[in-house]
């Protein structure tokens, strides 16, 4: 949606990401008008139940993103060609899914306070997920740590797949870990609602409007990310003749 | 094929000897570490006086401390590679990273085991914890198989921050998180040992089941990563 | 003739950051050369001895060594030779006996091949029971070539070897290199004292500005 | 705050820091944009 403000066209734009901005503006304003005010409010959590059109969505793209990341950083590993772009589709997916798992976070406390009355419980969702943001802050860390591209590109792929192996373990450990101590001091603590058709519907509709709106902007950061390696290989040139002509004069 | 399996045994116990060697001279362990450990659980049965609260905080404290102190190990542990750069020497020696990797985690394993050693000791006198023989069973499989787990991401994400040099507040971003489950199981599991809170001992064993698994598939995984992963 | 070079490097460029500490640089060396590799501080000799051992990624250009392709096959071109940097390698903790056994246990090398490394660089029993970090700075150069003596490399890569050392250290130094050339190794060593290596080597190659401008003759 | 605030402040910072990412984006493609040449972006 915010490609739309930009009076230039940026020049990672294409028809086709053009189109699907497009689409992601459209579908976010139907699912305001769907989220905020068609749905009925929930019997058991009221108006509340309104924060997750766009909680549940988020939480999913970002899973969503760091998956992606690990089958592009797999991709890049045991790919003939180690393709570097790749790489960084796998870096874009990353900062991407940092983005609405941290958005997940204020979201799903700020829920958390209405529903529980707490803005904090060590309810297992909410606790793998500010683990993994953790993580995958540490993954972005490693991508910045410098190097020629394919260094980046080899490190950062491993780290992203020991990233990806830490969810299942991290998401299984935490839940074991709620499910045998403090049983269900806190009102509905998973968060699950009883929905009827169209709340179900505009959930649903979240899901795809996100995962749309993730498309375009891993598209996009992935552009900018190529033509910052391409800027860089450039910058090589820039160094040698620099390097030539101080030869010369000393 | 085993011969090249043995090849890298071999330089594996010899990493891990010289680690444990170089660690036994500095006694950073023994002088500075363990002291400091020691005297933070007295202070902390100053601080909540009253043996009930000690005994349920025991195992979490015993198992913070660890991880605490397992940053610094491995911190050294690299440091003592980077001093005059005997990594490269290792590099270009054509040595089986998978063997310095094996090494590695095998002197973190000791040097964890016998710190946690000292810990559970401590709290079992200062917290008065009781521990039963088939408890002691658990507490021991708990020790091993948490400083693996440890142990073996801990190397890989040490080899990492030791070659991308100066970086070394990427050691705790990538580690704390990560050893988020070892950390829960191991301390649910020492509650069980110690009975802490009315835990029964069957109940530890489920969590030693996670700890396994979690070493397992670092190790597996280290094992493979840290070559490339450290290959500057 | 790419075929019976040991080092074969072509336009390479390497960058320390964003600084091409090697701008397109050319070098053949055949096997059984000595060589010195000279030029004034920051040319790129360090760069040039790092990258043929393994230790710097290629930004551009084409390096082979001992046939390897240094970048598909690095592991095997690390295998292959004997690096010593401006730092020593040794665990300044241990002492050089057991900085030596080390080496030995990790190379594969037998007791008597270590003892015999180390009775060529002149560490007597007093020096081996010595840790690294109390040895002066020539006695540490003394255990670092010893262990370099204990790997059995084909071609040997020294960053100015005879850093530190008195008269006495340094013809120890030159009668190794000889002795390692005889075995059929190949030698390159760093050097900017010209007079000393010139006698030593058999070929110098210049290095300016990240850049051969001289290879001698071949 | 009441239940109303919560969710608008919910919506807003769904979209907000995802507009913000993608204003920043678009700014450094621009920024680059003349650095860098044509036979550099595969998309066009």
């Amino acid at each position: 949606m915010p490609s739309a403000t930009a009076s230039v066209p940026p020049p990672t734009r294409t028809a086709a990401t053009r189109n699907l901005g497009l689409l992601a503006i459209a579908g976010s304003v139907v699912l305001a008008l769907l989220g905020l005010i068609f749905t009925a409010e929930d019997v058991d959590q009221g108006s509340s139940v309104r924060i997750m059109y766009v909680h549940v969505p988020t939480a999913w793209v970002a899973y969503l993103a760091f998956v992606f990341t690990a089958v592009c950083s797999a991709g890049h590993l045991w790919g003939k060609k180690h393709s570097l772009n790749l790489d960084r589709l796998a870096g874009a997916s990353a900062e991407v899914g940092v983005i609405f798992m941290g958005v997940t976070l204020v979201t799903g406390s700020l829920w958390g306070r209405l529903s529980w009355g707490t803005y904090w419980q060590w309810d297992p969702r909410l606790t793998t997920t500010a683990f993994l943001f953790v993580t995958y802050i540490g993954y972005l860390a490693v991508r910045g740590l410098g190097g020629t591209q394919r260094q980046r590109a080899k490190r950062s792929a491993i780290v992203a797949l020991f990233a990806v192996l830490e969810i299942p373990l991290v998401h299984f450990s935490v839940v074991i870990w709620r499910s045998l101590h403090q049983q269900a001091t806190v009102l509905r603590p998973n968060g699950d609602v009883t929905m009827d058709g169209l709340m179900l519907f505009s959930l649903i509709f979240g899901v795809a409007v996100f995962t749309t709106i993730f498309a375009w902007l891993v598209l996009h950061r992935n552009r900018v990310l190529a033509m910052e390696d391409a800027m860089e290989l450039r910058g090589i040139d820039t160094a040698l003749a620099a390097r030539r002509s101080e030869e010369v004069s000393s | 094929m085993s011969a090249s399996i043995n090849r890298t045994f071999g330089i594996a116990k010899a990493v891990a000897s010289k680690d444990l060697r170089v660690e036994m001279r500095s006694r950073v362990m023994t002088n500075q570490i363990l002291p400091f450990a020691a005297i933070v659980m007295v202070l902390f049965a100053f601080a909540l006086d009253n043996d009930g609260v000690l005994q349920r905080v025991a195992p979490g404290l015993v198992w913070m401390a660890t991880l605490f102190t397992s940053l610094v190990v491995v911190q050294r542990s690299f440091a003592v590679e980077a001093a005059d750069s005997a990594i490269d020497a290792l590099r270009v020696a054509g040595v089986a990273p998978q063997g310095v990797y094996l090494g590695k985690v095998a002197a973190l394993v000791v040097q964890l085991v016998a710190f946690e050693a000292v810990l559970a000791f401590l709290a079992l006198i200062l917290y008065r914890v009781n521990v039963d023989a088939h408890g002691a069973v658990l507490l021991v499989t708990t020790c091993l198989l948490g400083s693996l787990g440890i142990a073996a991401l801990a190397a890989v994400y040490g080899g990492l921050s030791i070659a991308g040099r100066g970086r070394e507040t990427l050691l705790p971003l990538l580690l704390l998180p990560a050893v988020a489950p070892v950390l829960i199981g191991a301390t649910r599991a020492t509650e069980s040992a110690f009975g802490s809170d009315g835990a029964r001992v069957v109940e530890g064993w489920p969590w030693v089941g996670l700890l396994a698994v979690f070493g397992a598939v670092f190790l597996f995984g280290g094992t493979l990563g840290f070559g490339p992963l450290t290959d500057e | 003739m790419g075929e019976t070079s040991v080092v074969d490097v072509r336009d390479a460029v390497v960058l320390l950051g964003s600084f091409p500490a090697l701008a397109e640089a050319n070098v053949r060396i055949n096997a059984g050369e000595l060589v010195v590799v000279h030029g004034p501080n920051g040319a790129g000799k360090t760069t040039l001895l790092r990258l043929c051992a393994g230790l710097l990624p290629l930004s551009r250009g084409s390096a082979r060594i001992m046939g390897f392709d240094i970048e598909a096959e690095r592991s095997l071109v690390r295998a292959s030779v004997g690096f010593l940097g401006h730092a020593n390698g040794l665990y300044l903790d241990l002492t050089a006996g057991e900085n030596l056994s080390f080496w030995g246990h990790v190379v594969g090398a037998n007791r008597e091949e270590v003892t015999a490394a180390a009775v060529r660089m002149g560490l007597n029993d007093r020096l081996l029971a010595t840790p690294v970090a109390r040895l002066s700075a020539g006695q540490k150069r003394r255990t670092a070539l010893a262990v370099m003596a204990v790997r059995r490399a084909s071609l040997w890569l020294l960053d100015e070897p005879h850093a530190g050392l008195d008269a006495a250290g340094r013809d120890e130094i030159d009668a190794l290199l000889r002795d390692a050339v005889a075995a059929g190794a190949t030698v390159v060593i760093a050097s900017h004292e010209l007079e000393r290596s010139a006698s030593l080597a058999s070929r110098r190659i210049e290095v300016v500005g990240g850049r051969i401008i001289e290879q001698g003759e071949r | 705050m009441k239940h109303a605030d919560f969710i608008i402040v919910s919506w807003l910072l769904s979209f907000g820091p995802v507009m913000f990412y993608a204003w920043r984006n678009a700014r450094r493609a621009r920024h680059i944009n003349p650095l860098v040449d044509e036979a550099d972006k595969p998309w066009t």
